[in-house]
C-alpha cells in the first residue's frame, strides 16, 4: 500500500485534476469557466506525461559531458517532454480559437452563460 | 487595447520591457540547441513583446512597430520555411525532413542536422510569433457592438 | 514507379496548399481558392497513385527524416489507409470545387480563410489516416479538429455556439485520447502502431492497458459522434455554412471511425485478444442505439440539414455495428459503408447547399414540386442519394447493408439485423417525406396558387456537378462493389477474422 | 440527465483510479518506456534518443533534437496547428468594417 | 443438369424498356413521339422474349451472366420455363396495355404523362428482371426496383387520397423488401449459394426445423406483400386510386404476379417440395392461401366500387396460385403456373373494361352500371368473358387452370383445399356475374343516351385480351406453347413424376 | 527531488483549479488559472522537465494570460457560477 502510494501519488492527484476539469466542462454554465476547465484538463494530461518521464537518479535531458550518454538511466526520458511541448502548443491554440468563438457568441447574444444562451436561442427559433 | 494606455507607469514599463523581452526571445531561440528553449518559446516571447507594445501604444501607434495585416501571411511564410527545409532534404536525395541530405556542400551529416534544426526552429519562431500576433490582432480589431465594452468597468 | 514517398506527398501537398492560400489569396480570395483546388487535385492524384502502389506492391511505409519506425515517425499506407485516402481526397476535391459559389453566397468575403481551413481539415484527416504513429495521429487530429471548429463556427447566428460545443466535446475527446495514449505508452513503451501491436501480442492485457484502450475508444467515439456522444453534431451541421458541412460531414466522422478500426481491430488484433475485451461489443451496441436514435430523430426534423445531421448519427452507427461484429463480413460492410456514406452524404449536403443558394432556405415544409422543374438535376441527384441512403438496390447503400446483414446473420446477432433493417424503413420514412415534397403536388393548394410555369433555376455547375457526379458514382459503386470488396477491402481484413 | 452525468463522471474516476494504480511506479527505471529494448526486442525510443542525439545532430539538448529531427513531423504539425489557429480566428472574427 | 445457352437476349429483354426511359423523358414535349417509344419498346420486348422461346422449349435455358455484385453472386439472368411463362405474359400484355394507356391517359386528360410512361417502362424492366432472375439476389434487386418504380404510378393523381395510398404502399413494399433482405442473407449464410435450383437450393441439406420455419415465414412475408396474401393485402385495394391501366397491368399482372412468382420461386426453387413436405411448411402456406381466398371473395361481394371489387378478386386469385404451390404436387404446380397466365389475361380484360367505363361514362360504382351493356356492347362482352373465366366456367382459359388446381388438391389429398377452391368459384360467380347481368338486362338511366363505345385505343386492347382468354381456353398451346412451357417447368421441379398422367386438358 | 515540495505543489494545483472554477469574477478566475499554470510549471521543473516547464511558463504567463484578459475585455467579467 505504501509502495503504491509512493509510486503513484502524483498520478492520483493528476487523475483528480483531470476529473475536475471534466467536471467543469460538463456542469459549469459559463463558457469561460468551461474553457478554464478545458485548460485544467489539458494541464493534467501534460503533467501526466511529464511525470511519466521521471527516473530516479536521472537528470535533465541535456547532455552532461561528465556523465556521457552510454547509460540512458542517467537522464530523464526526453520523449514525453518533447511530446508535451506539442501538446502545450495545441492547448494554447485551442484556447485562442475558443476565445474567438465566445467573443463571437457574445457579439451575437450578449451573454456567455449557457442557460441564458439556450433561452435566447429558443426565442430565436 | 485599441487606444493607447493612459497610465504613464504602464507606458514606461512596457516600453522598457519590450526590447528586453525581444532580446530574451532571440536568445531562447538561438540557444535552443544547448538549453531549454527553441523556436516555439522564442516565438511566443517575441509575440508577447509585440502584444505588449500593442497594449501600451494603442492600435494606431503600434502599427508603426508592426503592421497587423501581414501577420497571417508571415505566419504562413514561417511554416513554409519549415516545410521547405523538409522539401529541400527531399530534393537532396533523402527523406522528407531528413536534414542529413540538405543540399549544402561541405558539411557532414551531424553538422547538417544541426543546421537543419536551426533552420526549422527559425521557421517555427516566425510562424508562432506571427500567428499569435494575428490571433491577438483579430481579437482586438474585430468589430463589436457598442454596448460590449461598456460592461467592463 | 510509385515509391513510398507518395504517402508523405498527400498531406504535404495539402499542407503547402494551405500555406500558399493566404499568400496568394490575400487580395483576391478567388486566387486562393484556385490554389486550394490545385492542391486538392494534386492530393487526389497522389492518393490514386498510392492506391495503385498498394495494390501492386502491398503496404508502403515511409520513414520521415530517415529514422526507423520506433525511433522516428512512420507513414504507412496499407490497403485500409490507401482506400480511405482516396475517399478523403476525392470528396475533398469535389468539396473544394463546390465551396466557391456556396461560400461567396453564404459567408461573403471569407473565401480565402475558408479555402485555407478546408485544406487544413484535409491535411489533418489525410494525415490521421496515413500516419503510423499514435502521437502523430493526435497532432493531425488536432489540426483537422481546429480547422473544423472554425469552419463550423461561421454560418447562421447560432453557429458559433454550436461550434463552441463541438470544440468542448472535441477537446474532451482529444484529451481522452491523449490520456489513453499515456497509459499505453507508460505500460508498453512505444508510440508506433506496428510496434505497439506486436507488444500487445506478447503481453497480457492488463487493466491499465484496457483502460487506455477504453480512453482511446471514447476519444474516437466522441469525434465520431457515436451515440450517446453525439450531442455536438446536429447543431454543428445545421448552423454551419453549407460548404463547411459538405466538407466535414461526409469524411470527418468517418476518419474517427477509422481510428476505432485501427485501435480495436489492428492494434489489439482481431480474434481472441480483441474478443477478450468487451469494447467491440460495446461499440456494436452503441452503434445499434445510434442507428435507432438517429433515425427516429431524423424523422422529426423539419430542416433538411438537421435531418441529414441526425441521419449521419445513424449512419455512423452502421459503421460501428459493422466494426463491432468483429467478423470479415461485418468489417467489409463497415468499410464499404464508409465509402458509400461519404458519397451519399456529400451529395445530399451538396444539394442542400444548392437549395440554400437558390431558394434561400432548406426547410422541408416549404419545398414544393416547383423544385423538380426549377432544379431537375439537383432533385434527381438528391433522389438517387436518398434511395441509396434507404438502401435500395442497385445503389451502393444496399450493398453495405447487405454485407452488414450477412455479418449479423453469420454470427446470429439478430438484434443487429433487426436494427439494420428497421432503420432502413425509418430512412425511407424521412427521405420519402422530402421526396414527396420535391416531386409531388401538395393536395390542398388551390390550383390558382400553383405556379403555372416555373423557370429553370438550377444550381451553378460548380455546385451541381459534384452532387450529380457523386450520385451517379453511387450506382457505379453499387454495381462494381465486388471489385471494391475483393480487390480493395479483401486485403485489409485484419488477421484473425 | 445531470445525475446520470454525475454517475458517469464518478465511474470514470473509479476507472481512472484503477488504471493509474496499475501503471509502473513513477521513477522506476525498469518501466517499459525507459528500457533500452522492449519485450519484442525492438529498441525503445527514449533510451535511443539519449544515447544517440548528440552523435546524430551535435546538439546537447536532447529534447530539441527529438522535437526538430527525430519527430520533426510532429513539430511541423504543431506549427501548422498554430497557423491553423491564426487562420481560424481570422475566419471567425473577421468582419469587414463598413 | 439442364443444358444452358449463353446469350445476351435476356439482358436485352430486360433492358429494352429501360433504354426507352431516357427517350421518353427526352421527348416529353412531343406526346406522339413519346408514345411511339413506349410502343416500340413494348413490341421489341415481346419479340425478344419470343426469340428466347425456341431454346427454352427445346429444354435449354438461356443465361446471361453479368458482373458480380457480391462475391460469388452475380447479377445473373436466366430464362427457364417458369420464368418464361411470366415473361411471356407480362411482355405480351404490356403491348395491349400500352395501346390502352394511350387511349386512357388522353381520354382522361391525365397530367404528368411523361412520368407515367417512364415509370411504366421501368416497371416492365423490373418485372422481366424478376422473371429472368437466376438467383435470389438478382431477384431481390429487381423486386426492390419494382417497388420503387410503382410508387410514382400509385400516387399518379397526386390527390390527398393518392398520397396516402402511396405511403401505405411504400410502407408495405419496403417492409417486404427489408424482410426479404433478411431472408436472402440468411439463406446465403445457410447454404452458401443463392442460385435458384429446380427442386430447391436448400433441398439436400440438414437444417434446424425451427430455423427453417422462421426463414420460410420471412420469405413468405417478403413476397407475400406483393402477392397480397392476407393479412398483408391492404395496400392493394388502396392502390386502386392509380389510373386504371396501372391497376390493370401492375395490380393484375406485373407487381402482384411478381409476388406470386416469388412464391413459386421460393417453393419450387429455394426450399423445394421435399424439404417443405418434411418440415410441414406446405401446411402453413396452404392455410394462409386458403383463408385469403375465402376472405377476399367474401369482402369482394360487399364492394360497390368496381375497381376495388376487382382488386379483392385479384387477391383471391393470387392465392389460388399460392394454394397450388402449397399442394406440392405436379398437377397443382402446373395449375398454378397456368393460372398465373389465365388470371392475367382475364383480369386485365376486366380492368380495361372498368377503365373504359370510367373514361367514357365516369362511372366507378357497380350500382351505376345498369344498362351500359347496350351502350358499350363490345366492352361489356369482354367483361362477360372475363367474369366467366374467373368464375371458373369453361371455355375460358381460367377454367383449365382451375381444373388443374382442383386435380392437384385431390392428388395431394387435401380436401379442404378443394372445398375452398370450389366455394370460391361460387363466390366469384356471385360477385362478378351480377355485374354482367346488370349491364345487359337492366335498363340504364337517361344519361347513357348519346354515349357510345370508348375510343378504339381502349376497346381494341380489351377485346384482344378477352379473345386471348378464350383462345387459350380452347387451345392452351396456341401461339406461344404456354402449356408446354408449364409442363417443362413442372418437370424440372418434380423430376420423378409426370403431370397429368391421367390425361390433361 | 523532494516529495514534500511535490505534494505541496500538487495540493496548490488542486486548490487553484477549484478556486478558479468557483470564483464569480472571471478576471480573478483567470488570474488564478495563471497561478495554476505557474505552479504546474514549477512542478515540471521539480520533475526535471525544464523544457516543458519553460514553455508552460512562457505560454501561461505570456500568451494565455494576454488572451484570457483580452477575451474577458471583449465579453464580460461577471458570471453566475
Amino acid at each position: 500500500m505504501i509502495d503504491l502510494i509512493r509510486g503513484h501519488y502524483v498520478y492520483f492527484f493528476l487523475a483528480g485534476l483531470f476529473l475536475i476539469g471534466l467536471y467543469a466542462i460538463m456542469f459549469k454554465g459559463n463558457l469561460m469557466k468551461k474553457i478554464i476547465g478545458m485548460s485544467i484538463m489539458q494541464s493534467s494530461v501534460i503533467l501526466f506525461y511529464v511525470s511519466s518521464a521521471y527516473k530516479d537518479g536521472g537528470t535533465v535531458p541535456v547532455l552532461d559531458p561528465r556523465r556521457g550518454v552510454e547509460n540512458p538511466d542517467l537522464y530523464l526520458n526526453p520523449l514525453p517532454h518533447c511530446l508535451m511541448l506539442t501538446a502545450i502548443v495545441v492547448a494554447v491554440v485551442t484556447l485562442g480559437v475558443s476565445f474567438a468563438m465566445i467573443i463571437d457568441i457574445y457579439r451575437n447574444y450578449e451573454t456567455i452563460e449557457e442557460p441564458l444562451l439556450l433561452e435566447r436561442l429558443k426565442d430565436e427559433a | 487595447m485599441r487606444e493607447a494606455s493612459t497610465s504613464p507607469i504602464i507606458q514606461v514599463a512596457i516600453r522598457g520591457l519590450m526590447p528586453v523581452i525581444q532580446l530574451v526571445g532571440l536568445y531562447v531561440f538561438f540557444h535552443g540547441h544547448y538549453s531549454p528553449g527553441g523556436g516555439f518559446q522564442g516565438g511566443v516571447l517575441l509575440a508577447v513583446s509585440v502584444m505588449l507594445g500593442r497594449l501600451a501604444l494603442g492600435l494606431e501607434m503600434s502599427q508603426v512597430v508592426f503592421r497587423s495585416g501581414i501577420a497571417v501571411g508571415l505566419s504562413a511564410v514561417g511554416v513554409m520555411i519549415y516545410a521547405a527545409t523538409g522539401l529541400a532534404a527531399l530534393l537532396g536525395g533523402g527523406e522528407f525532413l531528413n536534414y542529413g541530405f540538405l543540399p549544402i556542400p561541405g558539411l557532414d551529416p551531424p553538422a547538417l542536422r544541426n543546421l537543419g534544426i536551426l533552420l526549422i526552429e527559425a521557421g517555427v519562431t516566425v510562424g508562432v510569433m506571427m500567428a499569435l500576433i494575428a490571433i491577438y490582432d483579430e481579437i482586438v480589431e474585430s468589430r463589436t457592438e457598442s454596448s460590449v465594452l461598456a460592461t467592463f468597468e | 514507379m510509385i515509391g513510398p514517398q507518395i504517402c508523405m506527398l498527400i498531406p504535404v501537398v495539402y499542407l503547402f496548399g494551405a500555406l500558399l492560400v493566404p499568400l496568394i489569396g490575400w487580395r483576391r480570395g478567388a486566387a486562393g481558392w484556385g490554389m486550394a483546388l490545385a492542391a486538392a487535385a494534386g492530393a487526389f492524384f497522389f492518393s490514386l497513385g498510392g492506391l495503385a502502389g498498394v495494390l501492386q506492391r502491398g503496404s508502403l511505409s515511409y520513414h520521415l527524416g530517415g529514422w526507423m519506425p520506433p525511433i522516428g515517425i512512420e507513414f504507412v499506407m496499407d490497403p485500409l489507409s490507401a482506400f480511405l485516402e482516396v475517399v478523403i481526397t476525392g470528396i475533398g476535391l469535389l468539396a473544394v470545387v463546390y465551396t466557391r459559389r456556396s461560400v461567396e453566397h453564404e459567408i461573403p468575403d471569407r473565401l480565402m480563410p475558408f479555402s485555407s481551413l478546408a485544406l487544413l481539415v484535409l491535411t489533418g484527416l489525410s494525415g490521421m489516416v496515413i500516419t503510423g504513429d499514435l502521437f502523430n495521429l493526435y497532432v493531425f487530429l488536432e489540426i483537422s479538429a481546429l480547422a473544423g471548429y472554425a469552419l463550423i463556427a461561421v454560418g447562421e447566428r447560432p453557429a458559433s455556439y454550436a461550434a463552441f460545443r463541438y470544440l468542448g466535446m472535441g477537446t474532451v475527446g482529444a484529451s481522452f485520447y491523449l490520456l489513453g495514449l499515456a497509459f499505453l505508452y507508460m505500460t508498453l513503451g512505444t508510440l508506433n502502431m506496428a510496434d505497439l501491436s506486436r507488444m500487445l501480442a506478447v503481453t497480457d492485457v492488463s487493466a491499465t492497458v484496457a483502460v487506455g484502450l477504453l480512453l482511446l475508444f471514447m476519444g474516437a467515439a466522441l469525434k465520431m459522434a457515436l451515440f450517446p456522444m453525439h450531442g455536438w453534431l446536429p447543431d454543428a451541421y445545421t448552423h454551419a455554412s453549407s460548404a463547411a458541412t459538405a466538407l466535414i460531414a461526409p469524411i470527418g466522422t468517418k476518419v474517427a471511425g477509422y481510428i476505432l478500426i485501427r485501435v480495436l481491430l489492428y492494434l489489439l488484433g482481431a480474434g481472441e485478444k480483441g474478443s477478450g475485451l468487451p469494447l467491440l461489443s460495446l461499440l456494436a451496441y452503441l452503434g445499434a442505439a445510434a442507428v435507432i436514435y438517429g433515425s427516429i430523430l431524423a424523422v422529426c426534423q423539419s430542416e433538411l440539414k438537421r435531418m441529414l445531421a441526425y441521419s449521419s448519427i445513424a449512419q455512423v452507427g452502421y459503421i460501428a455495428i459493422g466494426v463491432g461484429l468483429n467478423s470479415a463480413l461485418g468489417f467489409t460492410g463497415a468499410v464499404l459503408h464508409i465509402l458509400n456514406h461519404a458519397c451519399m452524404k456529400a451529395s445530399l449536403f451538396f444539394v442542400s447547399g444548392g437549395l440554400r443558394l437558390r431558394l434561400g432556405h432548406s426547410r422541408i415544409p416549404r419545398f414544393t414540386n416547383a423544385l423538380r422543374r426549377a432544379m431537375p438535376w439537383s432533385s434527381a441527384a438528391f433522389a438517387l442519394a436518398a434511395l441509396s441512403m434507404i438502401g435500395l438496390p442497385p445503389t451502393a447503400g444496399f450493398f453495405s447493408k447487405w454485407y452488414l446483414a450477412l455479418g449479423a446473420i453469420e454470427q446470429s446477432r439478430w438484434l443487429f439485423l433487426g436494427v439494420l433493417l428497421f432503420s432502413s424503413l425509418l430512412n425511407a420514412v424521412y427521405f420519402f417525406r422530402v421526396l414527396e415534397r420535391m416531386y409531388l403536388d401538395r393536395p390542398g393548394i388551390e390550383p390558382a396558387e400553383r405556379p403555372t410555369s416555373v423557370a429553370r433555376h438550377e444550381a451553378p455547375p460548380a455546385m451541381l456537378l459534384p452532387a450529380v457526379a457523386l450520385s451517379s458514382a453511387l450506382l457505379v459503386i453499387g454495381l462494381g462493389n465486388t471489385w471494391i470488396v475483393d480487390r480493395l477491402i479483401g486485403p485489409m481484413i485484419p488477421g484473425g477474422m | 440527465m445531470k445525475t446520470l452525468n454525475r454517475i458517469l463522471l464518478l465511474a470514470l474516476g473509479v476507472v481512472l483510479a484503477v488504471a493509474v494504480a496499475g501503471l509502473p511506479p513513477r521513477g522506476d527505471i525498469q518501466a517499459p518506456s525507459h528500457l533500452a529494448a522492449n519485450a519484442t526486442g525492438a529498441p525503445v525510443a527514449g533510451a535511443y534518443y539519449i544515447q544517440n542525439a548528440y552523435r546524430h545532430a551535435r546538439t546537447p539538448n536532447m529534447v530539441t533534437v527529438i522535437l526538430a529531427d527525430y519527430r520533426g513531423f510532429d513539430t511541423l504539425g504543431e506549427t501548422l496547428v498554430v497557423f491553423t489557429g491564426a487562420i481560424a480566428v481570422l475566419f471567425i472574427l473577421r468582419r469587414r468594417t463598413p | 443438369m439442364e443444358e444452358s445457352v449463353s446469350s445476351a437476349l435476356p439482358l436485352f429483354a430486360v433492358g429494352v424498356s429501360l433504354a426507352a426511359v431516357p427517350l421518353i423523358l427526352w421527348s416529353r414535349g412531343r406526346p406522339n413521339l413519346r408514345e411511339f417509344w413506349t410502343l416500340a419498346a413494348a413490341f421489341a420486348k415481346a419479340l425478344i422474349v419470343l426469340a428466347l422461346l425456341p431454346e427454352v422449349l427445346a429444354g435449354r435455358t438461356v443465361e446471361c451472366r453479368l458482373l458480380e455484385i457480391s462475391p460469388e453472386i452475380a447479377l445473373h439472368l436466366k430464362a427457364d420455363p417458369v420464368g418464361m411463362v411470366f415473361a411471356l405474359v407480362s411482355s405480351s400484355l404490356w403491348i395491349l396495355t400500352s395501346f390502352y394507356s394511350i387511349g386512357y391517359v388522353r381520354g382522361a386528360g391525365e397530367k404528368s404523362q411523361t412520368r407515367y410512361f417512364a415509370s411504366f417502362a421501368v416497371c416492365l424492366s423490373a418485372t422481366l428482371g424478376i422473371a429472368f432472375s437466376a438467383n435470389l439476389l438478382t431477384f431481390l434487386i429487381f423486386y426492390e426496383i419494382l417497388s420503387i418504380a410503382t410508387y410514382p404510378l400509385v400516387i399518379h393523381k397526386e390527390t390527398a387520397e393518392a398520397l396516402r395510398s402511396g405511403r401505405q404502399y411504400l410502407v408495405y413494399a419496403l417492409s417486404a423488401g427489408v424482410v426479404l433482405i433478411a431472408a436472402v442473407a440468411w439463406t446465403y449464410n445457410l447454404s452458401g449459394t443463392l442460385d435458384f435450383r429446380p427442386g430447391g437450393l436448400l433441398a439436400d441439406r440438414a437444417f434446424e426445423a425451427a430455423d427453417l420455419r422462421v426463414l420460410f415465414l420471412l420469405f413468405i412475408a417478403g413476397v407475400g406483400v406483393k402477392a397480397g396474401i392476407m393479412p398483408l393485402q391492404s395496400w392493394l385495394p388502396a392502390a386502386m386510386v392509380a389510373p386504371t391501366p396501372v391497376s390493370a397491368l401492375l395490380h393484375a399482372v406485373a407487381v402482384v404476379k411478381s409476388g406470386v412468382f416469388g412464391v413459386i420461386r421460393v417453393v419450387g426453387f429455394v426450399f423445394g417440395p421435399s424439404l417443405m413436405k418434411t418440415h410441414g411448411l406446405d401446411a402453413i402456406l396452404a392455410a394462409f392461401a386458403g383463408a385469403t381466398i375465402l376472405f377476399a371473395s367474401l369482402i369482394a361481394l360487399r364492394q360497390d366500387n368496381l375497381k376495388i371489387r376487382l382488386a379483392y378478386s385479384t387477391i383471391g386469385h393470387l392465392s389460388y396460385i399460392v394454394l397450388g404451390m402449397a399442394m406440392l404436387v405436379p398437377e397443382a404446380f402446373s395449375g398454378g403456373l397456368l393460372h398465373l397466365a389465365a388470371h392475367a389475361t382475364t383480369k386485365i380484360a376486366l380492368f380495361f373494361c372498368a377503365g373504359a367505363i370510367y373514361v367514357n361514362l365516369h362511372k366507378t360504382e357497380v350500382s351505376q352500371l345498369n344498362g351500359i351493356g347496350r351502350v358499350m356492347p363490345w366492352t361489356m362482352s369482354a367483361f362477360a368473358v372475363g367474369a366467366m373465366g374467373l368464375s371458373g366456367l369453361p371455355p375460358v382459359n381460367a377454367f383449365f387452370s382451375k381444373y388443374a388446381l382442383c386435380l392437384g388438391t385431390v392428388e395431394a389429398g387435401r380436401l379442404p383445399a378443394l372445398a375452398v377452391l370450389l366455394m370460391s368459384g361460387l363466390l366469384n360467380a356471385a360477385y362478378l356475374l351480377p355485374i354482367v347481368h346488370r349491364a345487359f338486362f337492366r335498363h340504364g338511366g337517361r344519361e347513357l343516351e348519346g354515349h357510345g363505345e370508348a375510343s378504339a385505343w381502349m376497346v381494341v386492347p380489351l377485346c384482344v385480351a378477352a379473345a386471348l382468354s378464350l383462345l387459350l381456353g380452347f387451345r392452351p398451346n396456341a401461339l406461344v406453347h404456354l402449356f408446354d412451357l408449364v409442363l417443362l417447368g413442372t418437370r424440372a421441379v418434380f423430376p420423378e413424376s409426370v403431370p397429368f398422367a391421367g390425361g390433361g386438358p | 527531488m523532494h516529495w514534500q515540495i511535490e505534494i505541496l505543489l500538487l495540493v496548490i494545483l488542486v486548490v487553484a483549479a477549484l478556486t478558479a472554477l468557483q470564483l464569480k469574477n472571471l478576471l480573478a478566475a483567470v488570474v488564478t488559472l495563471n497561478i495554476f499554470s505557474f505552479m504546474s510549471a514549477a512542478l515540471m521543473v521539480s520533475m526535471g522537465a525544464i523544457d516543458v516547464a519553460f514553455t508552460e511558463a512562457v505560454v501561461g504567463a505570456g500568451a494565455v494570460g494576454i488572451f484570457n484578459i483580452l477575451a474577458i475585455f471583449r465579453t464580460t467579467r461577471r458570471t453566475l457560477d
